[in-house]
Protein backbone atom coordinates (compact mmCIF):
# COMPACT_ATOMS: atom_id res chain seq x y z
CA UNK A 1 0.00 0.00 0.00
CA UNK A 2 1.14 3.49 -0.85
CA UNK A 3 0.72 5.06 2.44
CA UNK A 4 1.53 3.16 5.58
CA UNK A 5 1.73 4.52 9.42
CA UNK A 6 3.23 1.66 11.56
CA UNK A 7 4.79 0.64 14.40
CA UNK A 8 6.49 -2.22 12.28
CA UNK A 9 9.99 -1.91 11.06
CA UNK A 10 10.11 -0.41 6.87
CA UNK A 11 12.04 -1.92 4.82
CA UNK A 12 13.71 -0.36 1.72
CA UNK A 13 13.08 -3.79 -0.25
CA UNK A 14 9.63 -3.72 0.39
CA UNK A 15 8.85 -0.16 -0.93
CA UNK A 16 11.30 -0.46 -3.75
CA UNK A 17 9.07 -3.83 -4.69
CA UNK A 18 5.65 -1.72 -3.66
CA UNK A 19 7.21 0.55 -6.76
CA UNK A 20 7.99 -1.84 -9.42
CA UNK A 21 5.48 -1.72 -12.56
CA UNK A 22 6.24 -2.13 -16.49
CA UNK A 23 5.93 1.51 -18.40
CA UNK A 24 8.11 3.42 -15.27
CA UNK A 25 11.32 4.53 -16.36
CA UNK A 26 12.55 5.78 -12.92
CA UNK A 27 12.02 5.29 -9.88
CA UNK A 28 13.65 7.45 -6.42
CA UNK A 29 13.14 6.07 -3.04
CA UNK A 30 14.73 7.58 -0.09
CA UNK A 31 15.27 6.28 3.34
CA UNK A 32 15.87 7.88 6.34
CA UNK A 33 17.00 6.20 9.10
CA UNK A 34 17.50 7.12 12.97
CA UNK A 35 21.30 8.43 13.88
CA UNK A 36 23.62 8.11 16.54
CA UNK A 37 23.50 11.63 17.45
CA UNK A 38 24.93 12.99 20.20
CA UNK A 39 23.03 15.65 22.63
CA UNK A 40 24.50 17.52 25.69
CA UNK A 41 22.60 14.87 27.89
CA UNK A 42 24.16 11.81 26.00
CA UNK A 43 23.84 9.82 22.91
CA UNK A 44 20.49 9.60 20.96
CA UNK A 45 19.80 5.71 21.27
CA UNK A 46 16.44 5.89 19.77
CA UNK A 47 13.47 7.95 18.98
CA UNK A 48 9.81 8.14 20.00
CA UNK A 49 7.46 9.50 17.13
CA UNK A 50 4.27 10.44 17.70
CA UNK A 51 0.97 10.83 15.89
CA UNK A 52 -2.03 12.34 14.88
CA UNK A 53 -3.04 9.21 13.10
CA UNK A 54 -6.24 10.29 11.27
CA UNK A 55 -4.96 13.61 10.27
CA UNK A 56 -1.60 12.29 9.18
CA UNK A 57 -3.39 9.59 7.16
CA UNK A 58 -5.37 12.22 5.69
CA UNK A 59 -2.45 14.73 4.57
CA UNK A 60 -0.52 11.89 3.30
CA UNK A 61 -3.19 10.88 0.72
CA UNK A 62 -2.87 14.08 0.06
CA UNK A 63 0.57 14.39 -0.66
CA UNK A 64 0.36 11.20 -2.41
CA UNK A 65 -2.39 12.39 -4.96
CA UNK A 66 -0.36 16.23 -5.22
CA UNK A 67 2.87 13.90 -6.44
CA UNK A 68 0.48 12.31 -8.94
CA UNK A 69 -1.10 15.20 -10.27
CA UNK A 70 2.36 17.18 -10.52
CA UNK A 71 5.34 15.26 -11.23
CA UNK A 72 3.10 12.30 -12.99
CA UNK A 73 3.79 9.86 -10.14
CA UNK A 74 2.43 6.51 -11.18
CA UNK A 75 3.50 4.47 -7.67
CA UNK A 76 4.38 6.16 -4.62
CA UNK A 77 5.58 5.32 -1.52
CA UNK A 78 4.98 7.26 1.60
CA UNK A 79 5.54 5.27 5.05
CA UNK A 80 6.14 6.47 8.67
CA UNK A 81 6.85 4.64 12.03
CA UNK A 82 5.67 6.11 15.21
CA UNK A 83 5.92 4.54 18.52
CA UNK A 84 9.95 3.97 19.28
CA UNK A 85 12.28 3.59 16.50
CA UNK A 86 15.75 2.81 17.52
CA UNK A 87 19.25 3.82 15.86
CA UNK A 88 19.69 2.28 12.32
CA UNK A 89 16.21 1.08 11.95
CA UNK A 90 14.28 3.10 9.23
CA UNK A 91 11.58 6.00 10.61
CA UNK A 92 10.31 7.21 6.88
CA UNK A 93 10.26 5.81 2.90
CA UNK A 94 9.27 8.34 0.55
CA UNK A 95 9.26 7.44 -3.11
CA UNK A 96 8.11 7.91 -6.43
CA UNK A 97 7.50 6.23 -10.07
CA UNK A 98 7.74 8.08 -13.05
CA UNK A 99 8.29 8.35 -16.55
CA UNK A 100 11.31 9.86 -16.14
CA UNK A 101 14.38 10.58 -13.86
CA UNK A 102 13.87 14.27 -12.89
CA UNK A 103 10.64 13.82 -11.94
CA UNK A 104 11.34 10.86 -9.73
CA UNK A 105 13.77 13.25 -7.97
CA UNK A 106 11.70 15.80 -7.78
CA UNK A 107 8.54 13.82 -6.40
CA UNK A 108 10.59 11.81 -3.94
CA UNK A 109 12.31 14.85 -2.45
CA UNK A 110 8.65 16.82 -2.59
CA UNK A 111 7.02 13.91 -0.79
CA UNK A 112 9.71 13.87 2.05
CA UNK A 113 10.08 17.57 2.51
CA UNK A 114 6.28 18.37 2.66
CA UNK A 115 5.90 15.32 5.04
CA UNK A 116 8.65 17.02 7.36
CA UNK A 117 6.53 20.28 7.03
CA UNK A 118 2.92 19.46 6.73
CA UNK A 119 2.41 16.36 8.34
CA UNK A 120 1.35 15.80 11.95
CA UNK A 121 4.54 13.51 13.16
CA UNK A 122 6.39 14.37 16.32
CA UNK A 123 9.51 13.24 17.50
CA UNK A 124 11.71 12.61 20.75
CA UNK A 125 15.37 11.86 21.44
CA UNK A 126 15.28 8.98 23.74
CA UNK A 127 18.83 9.35 25.06
CA UNK A 128 21.42 7.28 27.17
CA UNK A 129 23.52 9.66 29.28
CA UNK A 130 27.17 9.83 28.77
CA UNK A 131 29.45 8.59 31.29
CA UNK A 132 27.44 6.49 33.43
CA UNK A 133 26.38 3.14 33.91
CA UNK A 134 23.89 1.86 31.10
CA UNK A 135 20.52 1.90 31.94
CA UNK A 136 17.07 1.42 30.38
CA UNK A 137 16.28 4.91 28.40
CA UNK A 138 13.79 7.06 30.30
CA UNK A 139 9.95 7.32 28.74
CA UNK A 140 7.90 10.21 29.41
CA UNK A 141 4.58 8.47 30.99
CA UNK A 142 0.52 9.75 29.83
CA UNK A 143 1.76 10.64 25.98
CA UNK A 144 -0.67 9.77 23.12
CA UNK A 145 0.79 7.53 20.55
CA UNK A 146 -1.98 9.13 18.29
CA UNK B 1 -30.72 8.66 28.45
CA UNK B 2 -26.85 9.21 28.82
CA UNK B 3 -26.38 12.48 30.11
CA UNK B 4 -25.76 15.96 27.66
CA UNK B 5 -21.97 16.05 26.90
CA UNK B 6 -20.82 19.65 27.84
CA UNK B 7 -17.34 19.32 27.78
CA UNK B 8 -14.47 19.27 24.57
CA UNK B 9 -11.95 16.69 24.36
CA UNK B 10 -8.62 18.57 24.05
CA UNK B 11 -5.82 16.41 22.77
CA UNK B 12 -2.34 18.14 23.41
CA UNK B 13 0.39 16.20 21.11
CA UNK B 14 4.59 16.50 21.68
CA UNK B 15 5.84 19.58 23.72
CA UNK B 16 1.87 20.63 24.39
CA UNK B 17 1.08 17.26 25.86
CA UNK B 18 5.11 17.27 27.79
CA UNK B 19 4.30 21.07 28.66
CA UNK B 20 0.91 20.01 30.49
CA UNK B 21 1.82 16.66 31.96
CA UNK B 22 -0.97 14.92 29.88
CA UNK B 23 -1.89 13.71 26.76
CA UNK B 24 -5.17 15.43 26.93
CA UNK B 25 -7.41 17.28 28.85
CA UNK B 26 -11.61 18.02 29.34
CA UNK B 27 -12.66 21.35 29.15
CA UNK B 28 -16.11 22.67 29.95
CA UNK B 29 -18.07 24.75 27.40
CA UNK B 30 -21.71 26.39 27.17
CA UNK B 31 -24.17 24.68 25.48
CA UNK B 32 -23.85 26.64 22.53
CA UNK B 33 -20.64 26.39 22.29
CA UNK B 34 -17.57 29.00 22.34
CA UNK B 35 -15.41 30.60 20.26
CA UNK B 36 -12.21 28.62 19.41
CA UNK B 37 -10.00 31.65 20.52
CA UNK B 38 -11.91 31.93 23.83
CA UNK B 39 -11.10 28.04 24.36
CA UNK B 40 -7.11 28.70 23.45
CA UNK B 41 -7.41 30.99 26.19
CA UNK B 42 -9.54 29.50 28.87
CA UNK B 43 -6.40 26.46 28.08
CA UNK B 44 -3.60 28.87 28.52
CA UNK B 45 -5.20 29.99 31.90
CA UNK B 46 -5.58 26.40 32.91
CA UNK B 47 -2.27 25.66 31.73
CA UNK B 48 0.30 28.19 31.54
CA UNK B 49 3.05 26.58 30.84
CA UNK B 50 1.36 25.85 27.53
CA UNK B 51 1.27 29.52 26.75
CA UNK B 52 4.08 30.10 24.25
CA UNK B 53 3.58 26.56 22.63
CA UNK B 54 0.11 27.29 21.84
CA UNK B 55 0.91 30.48 20.32
CA UNK B 56 2.86 28.52 17.99
CA UNK B 57 0.75 25.53 17.37
CA UNK B 58 -2.21 24.63 15.01
CA UNK B 59 -5.43 24.01 16.36
CA UNK B 60 -7.93 20.86 14.99
CA UNK B 61 -11.16 20.88 15.15
CA UNK B 62 -12.99 17.47 14.37
CA UNK B 63 -10.44 16.46 11.76
CA UNK B 64 -10.20 19.57 10.26
CA UNK B 65 -7.53 22.72 10.75
CA UNK B 66 -9.47 25.70 12.15
CA UNK B 67 -8.32 28.57 9.62
CA UNK B 68 -10.17 31.30 11.99
CA UNK B 69 -10.12 30.72 15.40
CA UNK B 70 -13.75 32.60 15.49
CA UNK B 71 -15.13 29.70 14.54
CA UNK B 72 -17.24 27.97 17.36
CA UNK B 73 -16.27 24.96 19.34
CA UNK B 74 -18.97 23.18 20.72
CA UNK B 75 -19.91 20.27 23.78
CA UNK B 76 -18.18 16.91 22.24
CA UNK B 77 -15.99 18.26 19.74
CA UNK B 78 -12.57 17.18 19.69
CA UNK B 79 -10.18 19.87 19.95
CA UNK B 80 -6.19 19.18 19.27
CA UNK B 81 -3.12 21.48 19.87
CA UNK B 82 -0.42 20.57 17.04
CA UNK B 83 3.46 21.91 17.84
CA UNK B 84 5.08 22.47 14.99
CA UNK B 85 5.88 18.83 13.02
CA UNK B 86 8.65 17.02 13.14
CA UNK B 87 8.69 13.67 11.06
CA UNK B 88 11.59 12.02 9.07
CA UNK C 1 30.06 -4.15 -4.35
CA UNK C 2 29.91 -0.25 -4.80
CA UNK C 3 30.70 -0.70 -8.61
CA UNK C 4 29.26 -3.53 -11.13
CA UNK C 5 29.40 -3.86 -14.79
CA UNK C 6 27.08 -6.88 -15.33
CA UNK C 7 24.88 -8.40 -18.11
CA UNK C 8 22.64 -10.18 -15.06
CA UNK C 9 19.69 -8.29 -13.89
CA UNK C 10 19.99 -5.51 -11.51
CA UNK C 11 17.52 -5.51 -8.48
CA UNK C 12 16.64 -2.23 -6.60
CA UNK C 13 16.34 -4.15 -3.37
CA UNK C 14 20.08 -5.85 -3.68
CA UNK C 15 21.13 -2.12 -4.00
CA UNK C 16 19.13 -1.24 -0.86
CA UNK C 17 20.67 -3.96 1.11
CA UNK C 18 23.79 -2.58 -0.16
CA UNK C 19 23.21 0.63 1.00
CA UNK C 20 22.16 -0.28 4.22
CA UNK C 21 24.47 0.53 7.32
CA UNK C 22 24.31 1.96 10.47
CA UNK C 23 25.34 5.70 11.25
CA UNK C 24 23.52 6.72 7.89
CA UNK C 25 20.62 9.15 8.31
CA UNK C 26 19.87 8.90 4.97
CA UNK C 27 19.46 6.53 1.88
CA UNK C 28 18.67 7.37 -1.35
CA UNK C 29 18.40 5.29 -4.65
CA UNK C 30 17.52 5.85 -8.16
CA UNK C 31 16.45 3.20 -10.66
CA UNK C 32 16.51 3.31 -14.10
CA UNK C 33 13.85 0.73 -16.48
CA UNK C 34 13.72 0.51 -19.87
CA UNK C 35 10.51 1.92 -21.33
CA UNK C 36 8.10 0.80 -23.76
CA UNK C 37 8.82 4.27 -26.18
CA UNK C 38 7.18 4.27 -29.61
CA UNK C 39 9.59 5.06 -32.36
CA UNK C 40 8.82 6.31 -36.09
CA UNK C 41 9.51 2.55 -36.49
CA UNK C 42 7.49 0.89 -33.82
CA UNK C 43 7.72 0.11 -30.47
CA UNK C 44 11.13 -0.63 -28.23
CA UNK C 45 11.10 -3.56 -26.78
CA UNK C 46 14.61 -4.05 -25.33
CA UNK C 47 17.59 -1.99 -25.12
CA UNK C 48 21.08 -3.18 -26.24
CA UNK C 49 23.88 -1.82 -24.36
CA UNK C 50 27.43 -1.37 -24.85
CA UNK C 51 30.00 -0.33 -23.03
CA UNK C 52 33.70 0.50 -23.12
CA UNK C 53 34.73 -1.68 -20.17
CA UNK C 54 37.72 -0.65 -18.92
CA UNK C 55 37.19 2.81 -19.27
CA UNK C 56 33.81 2.64 -18.42
CA UNK C 57 34.58 1.41 -14.58
CA UNK C 58 37.33 3.67 -14.03
CA UNK C 59 35.41 6.32 -14.70
CA UNK C 60 32.78 4.84 -12.56
CA UNK C 61 35.44 4.22 -9.66
CA UNK C 62 35.93 8.01 -10.47
CA UNK C 63 32.11 9.18 -9.58
CA UNK C 64 32.22 7.09 -6.36
CA UNK C 65 34.72 8.65 -5.12
CA UNK C 66 34.04 12.36 -5.93
CA UNK C 67 30.50 11.81 -4.55
CA UNK C 68 31.85 10.37 -1.21
CA UNK C 69 34.27 13.70 -1.23
CA UNK C 70 31.77 15.92 -2.49
CA UNK C 71 28.58 14.92 -0.48
CA UNK C 72 30.06 13.12 2.43
CA UNK C 73 28.50 9.74 1.10
CA UNK C 74 29.74 6.78 2.90
CA UNK C 75 27.81 3.87 0.92
CA UNK C 76 28.03 4.42 -2.89
CA UNK C 77 25.94 1.81 -5.94
CA UNK C 78 26.29 2.60 -8.99
CA UNK C 79 25.17 -0.40 -10.96
CA UNK C 80 24.79 -0.28 -14.80
CA UNK C 81 23.80 -3.14 -17.34
CA UNK C 82 25.31 -4.22 -20.88
CA UNK C 83 24.32 -6.36 -23.72
CA UNK C 84 20.63 -6.66 -24.17
CA UNK C 85 17.97 -5.69 -21.37
CA UNK C 86 14.36 -5.73 -22.05
CA UNK C 87 11.67 -3.61 -21.52
CA UNK C 88 10.58 -3.13 -17.84
CA UNK C 89 13.80 -4.63 -16.74
CA UNK C 90 16.28 -1.97 -14.54
CA UNK C 91 19.64 -0.83 -16.68
CA UNK C 92 20.95 1.25 -13.76
CA UNK C 93 20.82 1.96 -10.51
CA UNK C 94 23.08 4.78 -8.71
CA UNK C 95 22.43 5.12 -4.80
CA UNK C 96 23.87 7.04 -2.34
CA UNK C 97 24.05 6.88 1.45
CA UNK C 98 24.83 10.07 3.76
CA UNK C 99 24.19 11.79 7.05
CA UNK C 100 21.77 13.98 6.03
CA UNK C 101 18.79 13.62 3.29
CA UNK C 102 19.97 16.78 1.00
CA UNK C 103 23.16 15.62 0.57
CA UNK C 104 21.79 12.09 -0.11
CA UNK C 105 19.49 12.78 -2.86
CA UNK C 106 22.28 15.68 -4.17
CA UNK C 107 24.92 12.31 -4.30
CA UNK C 108 22.53 9.86 -6.09
CA UNK C 109 21.55 12.80 -8.03
CA UNK C 110 25.33 13.39 -9.50
CA UNK C 111 26.15 10.02 -10.14
CA UNK C 112 23.18 9.39 -12.42
CA UNK C 113 23.71 12.52 -14.10
CA UNK C 114 27.50 11.90 -14.69
CA UNK C 115 26.94 8.35 -15.41
CA UNK C 116 24.86 9.23 -18.44
CA UNK C 117 27.15 12.15 -19.32
CA UNK C 118 30.77 10.65 -18.97
CA UNK C 119 30.71 7.12 -18.94
CA UNK C 120 31.52 5.39 -21.76
CA UNK C 121 28.10 3.31 -22.11
CA UNK C 122 25.66 3.63 -25.59
CA UNK C 123 22.42 2.11 -26.05
CA UNK C 124 20.52 1.06 -28.92
CA UNK C 125 16.88 1.47 -29.18
CA UNK C 126 15.98 -2.87 -30.62
CA UNK C 127 12.18 -2.29 -32.05
CA UNK C 128 9.34 -4.25 -33.21
CA UNK C 129 7.68 -2.87 -36.26
CA UNK C 130 4.40 -1.74 -35.93
CA UNK C 131 1.41 -3.66 -37.43
CA UNK C 132 3.48 -6.39 -38.71
CA UNK C 133 3.23 -9.28 -37.25
CA UNK C 134 5.53 -10.89 -34.25
CA UNK C 135 9.16 -11.75 -35.26
CA UNK C 136 12.56 -11.64 -33.30
CA UNK C 137 13.37 -7.99 -33.30
CA UNK C 138 17.22 -7.44 -35.46
CA UNK C 139 20.64 -7.48 -34.66
CA UNK C 140 23.57 -6.10 -35.73
CA UNK C 141 26.14 -8.27 -36.09
CA UNK C 142 30.00 -7.34 -35.39
CA UNK C 143 29.60 -5.28 -32.61
CA UNK C 144 31.66 -5.46 -29.80
CA UNK C 145 30.03 -5.83 -26.70
CA UNK C 146 33.13 -3.94 -25.25
CA UNK D 1 61.43 -13.99 -32.22
CA UNK D 2 57.75 -12.63 -33.27
CA UNK D 3 57.45 -10.30 -36.01
CA UNK D 4 57.54 -6.52 -34.83
CA UNK D 5 54.03 -4.94 -34.66
CA UNK D 6 53.11 -2.38 -36.87
CA UNK D 7 49.79 -1.69 -36.33
CA UNK D 8 47.19 0.15 -34.08
CA UNK D 9 44.28 -1.92 -32.74
CA UNK D 10 41.61 0.45 -33.23
CA UNK D 11 37.90 0.02 -31.55
CA UNK D 12 34.92 1.74 -33.01
CA UNK D 13 32.47 1.77 -30.37
CA UNK D 14 28.36 2.25 -30.86
CA UNK D 15 27.50 4.53 -33.70
CA UNK D 16 31.06 4.52 -35.01
CA UNK D 17 30.93 0.51 -35.51
CA UNK D 18 27.78 0.85 -37.04
CA UNK D 19 28.40 3.09 -38.99
CA UNK D 20 31.91 1.68 -40.58
CA UNK D 21 30.57 -2.11 -40.39
CA UNK D 22 33.05 -3.38 -37.98
CA UNK D 23 33.63 -3.08 -34.44
CA UNK D 24 37.28 -2.74 -34.72
CA UNK D 25 40.13 -2.30 -37.40
CA UNK D 26 43.65 -2.55 -37.51
CA UNK D 27 45.96 0.61 -39.08
CA UNK D 28 49.48 0.26 -40.18
CA UNK D 29 51.69 3.34 -38.58
CA UNK D 30 55.53 4.10 -38.66
CA UNK D 31 57.63 2.39 -36.25
CA UNK D 32 58.22 5.93 -34.61
CA UNK D 33 54.29 6.30 -34.98
CA UNK D 34 52.29 8.93 -35.56
CA UNK D 35 50.20 11.91 -34.21
CA UNK D 36 46.89 11.06 -33.14
CA UNK D 37 45.27 14.15 -35.34
CA UNK D 38 47.29 12.32 -38.43
CA UNK D 39 45.46 8.42 -37.36
CA UNK D 40 42.29 9.85 -36.98
CA UNK D 41 42.52 11.85 -40.41
CA UNK D 42 43.57 8.22 -41.61
CA UNK D 43 40.77 6.87 -40.16
CA UNK D 44 38.31 9.13 -42.17
CA UNK D 45 40.10 8.53 -45.19
CA UNK D 46 39.55 4.65 -45.16
CA UNK D 47 35.92 4.68 -43.91
CA UNK D 48 34.80 8.51 -45.40
CA UNK D 49 31.19 7.37 -43.62
CA UNK D 50 32.69 7.82 -40.11
CA UNK D 51 33.87 12.02 -40.92
CA UNK D 52 30.82 13.28 -39.13
CA UNK D 53 31.47 10.93 -35.98
CA UNK D 54 34.66 11.46 -35.66
CA UNK D 55 34.32 15.24 -35.03
CA UNK D 56 31.99 14.26 -32.20
CA UNK D 57 33.84 11.83 -30.80
CA UNK D 58 36.67 11.50 -27.74
CA UNK D 59 39.38 9.63 -28.57
CA UNK D 60 41.26 7.07 -25.67
CA UNK D 61 44.93 5.98 -26.37
CA UNK D 62 45.82 2.82 -23.78
CA UNK D 63 43.02 3.56 -21.62
CA UNK D 64 43.53 7.39 -20.84
CA UNK D 65 41.65 10.11 -22.58
CA UNK D 66 43.85 11.72 -25.50
CA UNK D 67 43.46 15.90 -24.47
CA UNK D 68 46.13 16.84 -27.01
CA UNK D 69 45.69 15.22 -30.76
CA UNK D 70 49.32 15.60 -31.00
CA UNK D 71 50.39 13.16 -28.57
CA UNK D 72 51.79 9.70 -30.50
CA UNK D 73 50.04 6.64 -31.49
CA UNK D 74 52.53 4.23 -31.53
CA UNK D 75 52.73 0.67 -32.88
CA UNK D 76 51.20 -2.07 -30.36
CA UNK D 77 48.73 0.78 -28.85
CA UNK D 78 44.97 0.58 -28.39
CA UNK D 79 43.07 3.39 -30.03
CA UNK D 80 39.44 3.98 -29.12
CA UNK D 81 36.68 6.03 -30.73
CA UNK D 82 34.20 7.03 -28.29
CA UNK D 83 30.94 8.84 -29.66
CA UNK D 84 29.00 10.90 -27.10
CA UNK D 85 27.40 8.62 -24.32
CA UNK D 86 24.47 7.50 -23.93
CA UNK D 87 23.88 5.39 -20.37
CA UNK D 88 21.12 5.06 -18.30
Amino acid sequence: MSIRLTRNRLSLEAASRALEGAGLGAVVVFAGRVRPDSRPAGRVVALEYEVDRAMALRRMRALDAAARRTFGARRVVLWHRFGRVEVGETAVIAGAACGHRAKAFDAARYLIEELKATVPIWKSDRVRPARRPRRPPSRRAGRSGG
Amino acid sequence: MPPARRSVHVRLFASAGTAAGRSSVELDVPAGGIGAAELVRGLAAAHPQLKSILRASRFVRNGRYLTDLRQRVRPGDEFSVHPPYGGG
